[in-house]
């Protein structure tokens, strides 16, 4: 079974990081993905943005499964 | 039974016509338990930032999460007030100033159910839908819109 | 020097169709300093009365005086909200159930005050202006609303 | 100068007493109005509405000048 999982960004973190989407080996954590992230894209580190698992909010650490879907989220401008 | 709904496409590419809008509200008048429609139209605005004049906005989303989100917004609000009907279409892409970009329709035998239920469902599709605005400038650049 | 307003009419003879709303959208396209409009509706139910089902109603006014305090009611609204335009409509003559006989329409730079006024008009519209609609029944009689 | 003023029935009102304008002679106060229409009109004693003179709600007793329109208002029912 594959370990890799999507990351999909949206909005200034898209722009930021030059790119829409991303296959990462799965890191297992959320903060361990945000460590991966910050090493990987330093500029992100200024940026104010959440996640989404598979469609839904995080508010806390989490373990990712198999195949996830990670959102980078900045804050919504919809209206 | 009660009529089982599915998640509904709000998305709509490209701005959002006054024309969309009278055939959506034509469209209830077989509708005849309908005392009262409240109505709230976003429209682009010509603002002045300190790094120039917007002239459009263009949206994104990360749709598939939007349409889950609205859909429970939708059922929240749904059992929160005795509505008939109830329609949400935000714009995808370019808006030019002066457009609309938002179109939510909330109906009721009472007017007050509608009004209630229309402000909040502007409140939290804001707040709650990720769908993200880039504001182009008259000057070719562009800023990230902030929700306030 | 604020531009002064004058009382303008407010009724509309028989219903108000959804091409004049889209009209009247259409018409704030150029005012670019807007990004909201609230839409109050009121459209005709199909009430079942004791006497009858309503078929129609019957809107009668007594003008002059009703015009005066819409002015009143227009300037205290814009005294309150920072409003770019409001505009109230009301329908005069027999509706038809499904038909819309009152189309109030507020417009601001951001939401709430678009959402506040429109809400606090349709209000005092109901409460404040002389206006009587004589329900017209399927069964020939007729019965004389009541606003709640 | 004519001591006539000029009366307008709306709605229910106006149903009731049969005709939606009238002319009378001034009776000098709206208590002396109220007891003239009371008498002229029975069907009005059982029925609820307000005055207005010259357009304006009157919530008290008031003389009546020259001329006045006096309108006879149910409850309104407008939107």
């Amino acid at each position: 079974m594959s370990q890799t999982i999507t990351i999909k960004a949206f909005g200034m973190v898209a722009e930021k990081i030059g790119s829409a989407e991303l296959t990462l080996e799965n890191p297992g954590t959320l903060l361990a993905l945000k460590n991966q992230l910050a090493t990987r894209f330093p500029e992100l580190k200024e940026m104010k943005f959440g996640f989404a698992l598979n469609k839904k909010m995080l508010t806390s650490d989490s373990v990712i499964p198999v195949g996830a879907e990670i959102a980078l989220l900045p804050p919504f401008s919809g209206g | 039974m009660e009529k089982e709904r599915k998640p509904k496409n709000i998305f709509v590419q490209g701005a959002i016509s006054p024309e969309k809008i009278a055939h959506s509200i034509a469209n209830h008048s077989s509708k005849t338990d309908i005392g009262g429609h409240s109505i709230f139209l976003g429209q682009i605005r010509a603002d002045e930032k300190p790094e120039g004049k917007v002239i459009a906005i263009e949206y994104t989303a990360y749709e598939e999460m939007a349409l889950e989100k609205a859909f429970e917004i939708r059922e929240d609000i749904f059992s929160k007030y005795p509505l008939t009907c109830m329609h949400i279409y935000h714009s995808l892409g370019k808006i030019n100033v002066g457009e609309i970009c938002l179109f939510v329709f909330t109906s009721s035998k009472h007017r007050k159910a509608a009004m209630q239920a229309c402000d909040e469902l502007v409140e939290r599709i804001k707040a709650e839908l990720p769908i993200w605005g880039k504001e182009i400038l008259d000057t070719e650049g562009h800023v990230w819109k902030v929700n306030s």
